[in-house]
């Protein structure tokens, strides 16, 4: 089937289509509109991934007709598909069970320009997941800050404004940070197109000219990425912005947003620079000790709070940290075992933030634990939802999170010495930190509900939302099960890229 | 040291240019200010990105009486760079100035700090 | 095939017990009852077929497979939970009568006995280590029952202490994956041929697994959360404190040790010295804290702990003898403590009796129990000719015949405990009969047939096996030599 | 069956105590329980005497594993201390008939006191150490009961501290029994011992001292020092026939184990002239002394006569661990003479208290005019205890102190030391067991009016008889020892 090779190209375009119609329709309209975008792009994607098993190698699909090394291009491998595929799928579930409480953040004429820059953020993703070229990926970078800023800020009040300014001023000082690293790549290569790019890099590095350049770039452009992917010393602004925004934004922030980051990063990696290359500049050792910390950090950080959405929030520092760790590893396995983590904590973080927020509304919007005894009770279906993903998070068996752990673990095996007592260790204490946090959540969500505080009446969830609830938590279910395949695919596509 | 410098002064500056910027949107607590720093910086890489495209010698790459001899440019990349640069940055000052705006008006300030500690007391109320 | 069926039928009737709507409790109890047994009947069934080899259920990766199989050891675990279950299910079913939220309870007892069986029948470590987690989070409600806020601490305490002790056997595993390729369950281990390579790593790997498991086998620094849960009720802190849990760890320790790792591979090193030195020292400490303790199931617990390693010690031997000594130690503590608990959860429900002190002068007006309750204590205390001595005996018998600094040390261990057994054991039975019960005493409410029924089942069982243990200690022994 | 005497003689007292328990119509009145009760011990005795009449055998009951056989076994020792201790038992059963009428629940008391004597006998027929330890715990539990029986709290406290002293030294028992297993050529009991000396597996010190251990552990029932604390608790907080049997028969349970370990599993040649037969030996020997200083300071009655069966008894281990042949009769005959004179002696000590409530021994002035019998028999028999020619005692003692003379014991400070203190300690004995005699019979008060302690029950013929029978079986032994002293060369030449 050749239709597929477009699929790619149709589902960006159908994004921004969309986005441009929407603009026009009415709040009703435009959500549904939203959600069908969605769905189709899923479906795209799925053909997409389908498509790329049956290819040999990667193949590119040129934009415009500029044949390369100059138009654009976009490439269908398996990863990219594969992650398309993932991060649409959890984007479709996200918008089916977040929509119905938008209107608790988002009056109701902003809640079509919402819809606007759902679509926005959605073509980014897809963009940087499969251009095969940096400079449509730095737009598509800055288009995508943009957006996600504007889905923080939609909801007015004090803490969102000041958290989406940070958010905004990290993020464009990334942003600087990247262009200026392409503009130094290009100027010493004179190319953006990534396979162009690998060679000329490949060459420079052969003939030892332009490497401390170079190193330069590589530094700006991880440094980048790794501040809009919220790496641990670069956090700051991450949690504030997740607790703030409507949760459904905080669901595709931190849930897919940072990933189509990522990877980015890791395509830099692998065809423009080359990871043996990286490897020689330590920056991986760098990205490792930072993702290791960040675990740990994280963790603690996550202990301390008092209020359940910046506990979830600052989990995901330490979720970051993990594939951080992965990446720093600077192996195959490593990489693989990251891109599964990244998965993994997509699905299981959008979920989270979802059924907190069914939780907290249940418990009158009082996010201290306190309040929230009995919620379990009170939203039954949302308890258990947030339980799976707690434990998917914690890394207990049958959910995706232990799967991750377990191949984060084996890839650091063969790295002998100090690198594999730090992950081992790391991954250990992580572990009990995060049962810590999440599992003491678990456990007072079910605790008898104290008499003296009153509950609103339990309004009760769509029955689509509920549906698309329980369905990511069978996503999580299934990764931990069926990690088989995917980590295949995942490998396979890992040799594809090189 | 000085002459590898002057030679490509262009370079220079950017980065001088970034540098500024960079600091600016660090360490200045005023939100107008950070926004400014912002643009500095991006003008910089702008400039950079320019300066790696321009060839001595050469005309912009604008066909004017029909000379279509790739040799009489110079490399029209960066300068489509650039303006899509330019417009990106544009763009996030807008939004930039209307966040900062609206924080003003709650807030009365522009500090950033501050603003961010009476959101704190917010909360608590 | 039927090993699976038997695991998951528990499993789902759990989980679905909430759904159904009960009009009576009789019903539910009824239904509870009926799958707990049916259960059971299920595996003896598959147990009696001939043992085919794994049964993969799932493939994570080529080498990393949810499998099931059931061996020598495996059945032994698996039988020994599943009499013990029903046993304690009907128990229950008097005991919780008082109690909230049963329906919960009930749920939960039932999918545990289906982890626990899963743990017995799991044919590698990767699937034990799921299933062993599984037990933790499925037990988890069954210690916080309660619901006060006491009983949500001691559950997250269990928590905390299961899921670091499990993080640290998962290094274990990791190890074993990438060393052993494999994390089959093969009798002598995985590495018995010579010239092991990466001793060094893979006897740190053990010994990782050794404490992780050993938080739910309640090794000294790591056995807090043991008296602490007591606090559950008595079915749960009975069946799962002095069966399933405690010793789902002592069976994947025995697992790592004889079927992953390898006597092979430790025999001599730190690896054996290391958990020996723990397992002599938590011997004699838990009799010294249980000595120390008055509330009655805190002392049991107390006592457990130090019971649990006397197995160890046995098993860490690393001969045959030692380790088909520690089986007979495991079955038989199982029942002796089991029977302990039970009675002292008579006391409990029905004469308010939280205190070894409260027992005074209840001999008479409880006859029954208090019977069984001494019954048990000098089968504990290790009276021949009763099974706590058998036990015992061969524990010591093995160490003597191995010799050496570390075994005698830990005979001697043995002996101090039994001694500290004999006292706070012995010396509540006694003031049953002797002293005379405080005024104002609640008068202690008369036995149901469930709760009669049980404790006349397990003092019958202590007997016999007493008298009659020949062919069980025969098939130990070749478990031990590895020929089931 | 062979052996089913051997199996009745354990069982009967036993099963009928579980009787006695259940069946009501045996309670109804006093009259059917005493003569149920007094059956069975003659009965008892008959099927002692039956057993010891048997040829020499052992019987293997069942076995719990392979390497631990429950046996039962009947020899020589078996007849000595089986015959004693049924005896004793039957005599101050049928004191007790009486006696026990002012005590509170006697269906208990003589429950218990059927039980203990069933387990005994299995202690003195078991053939095997792991036998022998399950009856000895089984005693200890059994006669527990008989020290509480008061219920009152120091009766209580005293109980407890007998049962954590019991089982101590059993668990010290024990710790032999677990290293000697492996070193013995057969799991039973061999006269002259089965310890494979030049086959140890493990070193022969570490073997001594565990060995030592292990006999000190068995001590504690025959209240040897270090494991004496618990017995002047115990002893006299029971009833007078209950604390008669306790240290005059179940101290000799202690004794035969020792007996059973020292002869027929370790073998008197292992420990001869080592550190431990001197350990041994010094520790009995300071019990001797000890126990009679003691018993001079004691002002109870009672009190004084458990500790003097401290220091009585240690005669006995003394002579044991003398291990030579003359000691060992003396040490036998000890053993016998000190089970009748002891058991009189308690006997007469509750005929006081119940004719008249006395238990101080400053209290007893005139007594003699009141209660002649039993203060004359008294008296004999402290002059037995005492040991002054021609009573039990003194043969007893005699052939002890020969013994130490000529024995080659590793110290030749203990060729001397032990008579001596035999004599010291027969000085403490006098000191202590003659006053009460003194002023029963010769009112010693300066003032004129001399009080009879008021009566609260005549002492009937029941509660005289026994003493007598006791009293002149002493004397007879006193005068005509020879033929026991054969029996005992027997034994001996068995065992050396």
């Amino acid at each position: 089937m050749t239709l597929a090779r477009n699929f790619p190209f149709f589902s960006i375009l159908v994004c921004l289509v969309g986005s441009v119609v929407t603009s026009v329709l009415k709040p009703r309209a435009a959500k549904a509109l939203t959600i069908i975008i969605a769905g189709v792009v899923l479906v795209l994607s799925a053909f997409t991934l389908r498509y790329a098993l049956a290819l040999e190698s990667a193949e590119p699909f040129m934009m415009g007709h500029f044949p390369a090394p100059w138009g654009n291009e976009l490439r269908i491998g398996r990863l990219e598909a594969l992650m398309a595929t993932g991060i649409s799928a959890v984007l479709f579930i996200t918008l089916l069970a977040g929509f119905y409480h938008m209107p608790a953040f988002v009056s109701e004429k902003k809640l079509g320009l919402y819809c606007i820059m759902v679509d926005l953020a959605m073509c980014a993703i897809l963009v940087m997941l499969y251009t095969n070229d940096l400079f449509t990926a730095y737009v598509f970078i800055e288009i995508m800050t943009i957006a996600s800023c504007a889905l923080v800020i939609v909801r007015q009040n004090g803490h969102t404004l000041v958290a989406a300014t940070r958010y905004m001023i990290m993020n464009l000082l990334a942003s600087g940070l990247v262009l200026l690293g392409i503009s130094m790549l290009y100027g010493i290569t004179g190319h953006l197109l990534m396979e162009p790019l690998g060679r000329s890099v490949r060459h420079i590095v052969e003939t030892g000219q332009y490497m401390e350049p170079l190193t330069v770039v590589i530094a700006l452009i991880t440094a980048g990425l790794a501040i809009k992917s919220a790496m641990f010393p670069f956090h700051a602004w991450a949690p504030d912005t997740y607790a703030f925004a409507p949760p459904m934004s905080s669901a595709i922030l931190s849930g897919l947003i940072g990933k189509a980051y990522i990877f980015l990063l890791i395509k830099f990696f692998y065809r423009v620079i080359g990871l043996d290359v990286i490897v020689g500049t330590n920056v991986d050792s760098v990205l490792f000790v930072c993702g290791v910390s960040g675990m740990l950090m994280g963790s603690v950080l996550a202990i301390s709070q008092r209020d359940i959405r910046r506990m979830v929030a600052y989990s995901s520092v330490s979720q970051i940290g993990y594939i951080y760790m992965g990446l720093g590893m600077g192996t195959e396995a490593g990489v693989a075992a990251a891109l599964f983590q990244m998965l993994a904590h997509a699905a299981a973080k959008s979920l989270l933030f979802l059924s907190t927020n069914e939780l907290v509304s249940v418990s009158g919007d009082r996010k201290r634990f306190h309040y929230l005894h009995g919620a379990g009770y009170r939203n039954p279906v949302a308890g258990v939802v947030f339980t799976v993903g707690a434990m998917s998070l914690v890394g207990i068996p049958f959910t995706g999170g232990f799967i991750a752990k377990l191949n984060l673990a084996t890839a650091g095996m063969p790295m002998g010495g100090w690198m594999r007592a730090l992950v081992l260790i790391a991954l250990a204490i992580s572990t009990l930190l995060n049962a810590v946090y999440y599992l003491h959540t678990v456990v007072s969500l079910y605790r008898r509900a104290p008499a003296e505080i009153d509950y609103p009446p339990s309004h009760r969830v769509p029955r689509h939302a509920a549906a698309a609830l329980v369905i990511s938590m069978l996503l999580t279910v299934y990764l931990g099960l069926g990690s088989g395949p995917i980590m295949r695919v995942i490998e396979a596509g890992l040799k594809m890229f090189a | 040291m000085w002459q590898a410098l002057y030679d490509n002064l262009e370079q220079t500056v950017a980065v001088i240019l970034f540098g500024i910027g960079f600091t600016i949107l660090l360490l200045q607590r005023n939100l107008i200010r950070k926004i400014i720093g912002l643009n500095i910086m991006s003008t910089a890489t702008y400039l950079f990105l320019a300066s790696m495209g321009y060839i001595q010698g050469r005309k912009a790459p604008i066909v004017t009486d029909g000379v279509t001899d790739l040799a009489a440019y110079i490399n029209p990349i960066p300068a489509g760079l650039v303006l899509t640069g330019i417009v990106v940055s544009v763009s996030f000052t807008g939004i930039m100035l209307a966040l900062t705006v609206r924080l003003y008006r709650r807030y009365r300030t522009l500090d950033i700090d501050q603003i961010a500690l009476l959101a704190k007391g917010e909360d608590m109320a | 095939m039927m090993l699976a069926v038997s695991i998951a039928l528990p499993l789902l009737a759990g989980a679905l017990l909430p759904v159904f709507r009960w009009k009576t409790p009789a019903a539910r109890n009824a239904y509870v009852l009926l799958m707990t047994v049916l259960t059971s009947l299920l595996l003896g069934w598959a147990l009696t077929q001939p043992a085919n080899g794994a049964v993969d259920l799932l493939r994570f990766t080529d080498r990393l497979t949810l499998s099931l199989r059931a061996d020598g050891l495996g059945r032994l675990f698996a039988v020994l939970v599943a009499v013990l279950w029903p046993l304690t299910t009907l128990y229950a079913v008097e005991y919780m009568q008082e109690h909230p939220k049963q329906d919960s309870f009930f749920a939960f007892f039932l999918m545990s006995y289906g982890v626990t069986l899963g743990i017995a029948l799991s044919a590698n470590l990767l699937t034990l280590y799921l299933f062993y987690e599984m037990l933790s989070l499925s037990t988890l409600p069954l210690v916080m029952h309660g619901g006060s806020g006491v009983s949500v601490h001691a559950g997250l305490k269990y928590l905390y202490y299961s899921l670091g002790g499990a993080a640290f056997a998962f290094i274990g595993l990791v190890y074993l994956v990438y060393f052993g390729g494999t994390t089959d369950f093969v009798f002598g281990g995985l590495f018995t041929h010579v010239g092991i390579q990466h001793t060094a790593q893979l006897r740190l790997g053990y010994l990782l697994c050794f404490l992780g498991f050993g938080v739910k086998a309640a090794l000294f620094p790591l056995h807090g959360w043991l008296p602490t849960a007591s606090v559950a009720p008595t079915p749960v802190t009975a069946l799962l404190h002095a069966v399933a849990v405690v010793k789902s760890g002592v069976f994947a320790i025995l697992r790592i040790t004889y079927y992953s790792f390898g006597a092979a591979l430790l025999q001599g090193s730190y690896a054996q010295h290391i958990p020996l030195i723990l397992t002599a020292f938590t011997i004699v400490f838990g009799c010294a804290m249980a000595l120390r303790e008055h509330h009655l199931k805190r002392r049991l617990a107390y006592s457990t702990v130090s019971n649990l390693s006397y197995i160890l010690f046995g098993a860490l031997l690393l001969t045959p003898q030692g380790y088909a000594a520690g089986l007979m130690h495991l079955v038989f503590h199982s029942l002796m403590k089991i029977t302990l608990f039970l009675a002292a959860g008579v006391y409990v429900v029905k004469a308010r009796a939280e205190d070894v002190r409260d027992l005074r002068g209840l001999g008479r007006s409880m006859g029954l129990t208090s019977g069984v309750f001494v019954l048990g204590s000098l089968a504990m205390t290790g009276i021949p000719p009763l099974i706590g001595f058998i036990s015992k005996w061969s524990l010591g018998e093995a160490a003597v015949l191995l010799g050496g600094t570390l075994p005698v040390a830990g005979v001697v261990a043995l002996l101090i405990s039994a001694i500290l057994t004999g006292i706070y054991l012995l010396v509540p039975s006694f003031t049953l009969y002797t002293a005379r019960r405080a005024d104002g005493a609640p008068e202690p409410a008369p036995l149901g047939l469930p709760m009669r029924a049980t404790l006349g089942v397990l003092a019958a069982g202590v007997l016999v096996l007493s008298f009659y243990s020949q062919p069980l200690l025969d098939y130990l022994t070749r478990i031990a030599s590895g020929l089931v | 069956m062979d052996g089913l005497l051997m199996i009745v003689s354990v069982l009967l007292p036993i099963v009928s105590a579980l009787m006695l328990m259940r069946m009501p119509w045996l309670n109804e009145t006093r009259r059917t329980r005493c003569t149920f009760v007094g059956a069975v011990l003659v009965l008892e005795c008959i099927v002692v005497a039956l057993v010891a009449l048997e040829p020499q055998r052992t019987v293997v009951l069942f076995k719990m594993t392979e390497q631990l056989p429950i046996a039962l076994r009947s020899d020589g020792t078996s007849r000595v201390f089986s015959i004693v201790m049924a005896l004793m038992w039957a005599n101050s059963g049928f004191f007790s008939f009486r006696y026990m009428s002012h005590e509170q629940n006697e269906q208990s008391y003589y429950a218990f006191y059927l039980l203990a004597l069933g387990s005994l006998m299995g202690l003195t027929l078991s053939g095997t150490m792991v036998t022998m330890y399950l009856f000895f715990e089984l005693t200890t539990f059994l006669s527990v009961p008989m020290v509480l029986h008061t219920r009152t709290k120091e009766a209580i406290a005293a109980g407890i501290k007998y049962l954590i002293y019991s089982i101590a030294g059993a668990t010290m028992g024990l710790l032999g029994i677990f290293f000697l297993t492996p070193n013995l050529g057969s799991p039973y009991f061999v006269e002259g011992g089965t310890l494979m000396a030049n086959a140890l597996n493990i070193p022969r010190e570490a073997l001594l001292a565990i060995i030592f251990v292990t006999l000190v552990g068995f001590g504690t029932k025959a209240g040897m020092f270090p494991m004496h604390g618990w017995l002047p608790t115990a002893h006299p907080v029971a009833p007078a026939p209950a604390s008669a049997v306790l240290s005059g028969v179940i101290t000799k349970a202690g004794v035969l184990c020792i007996f059973r370990m020292l002869f027929y599993v370790i073998g008197p040649d292992f420990i001869r002239g080592t550190w431990v037969q001197t350990a041994l030996l010094s520790c009995a020997t300071i019990t001797v002394f000890m126990g009679s200083m003691l018993a001079l300071r004691e002002k109870t009655l009672k009190k004084r006569l458990a500790y003097s069966s401290v220091s009585q008894v240690s005669y006995v281990l003394c002579g044991l661990y003398l291990l030579d042949t003359m000691a060992f009769d003396g040490a036998l005959l000890q053993i016998v003479v000190h089970a009748l004179t002891k058991d009189a002696l308690f006997l007469c000590a509750g005929a006081i208290i119940f004719t008249t409530g006395i238990t101080q021994v400053d209290e007893m002035h005139g007594l003699g005019k009141h209660m002649p019998w039993t203060m004359w028999l008294f008296t004999i028999c402290s002059i037995s205890l005492i040991g002054i020619p021609p009573l039990g005692g003194f043969i007893a003692k005699w052939y002890i102190a020969e013994g130490a003379l000529s024995s080659s014991v590793p110290v030749a400070l203990f060729n001397w030391l032990v008579p001596t203190v035999l004599l010291i300690s027969a000085l403490l004995t006098a000191g202590y067991l003659l006053p009460p005699s003194i002023t029963a019979f010769f009112d010693l008060r300066t003032d004129g009016e001399c009080k009879i302690p008021q009566v609260r029950a005549k002492p009937t013929m029941l509660m005289v008889v026994p003493i007598l029978l006791l009293t002149v079986a002493i004397v007879v032994i006193g005068v005509n020892p020879s033929p026991m002293i054969d029996a005992f060369n027997r034994l001996a030449a068995s065992l050396f």
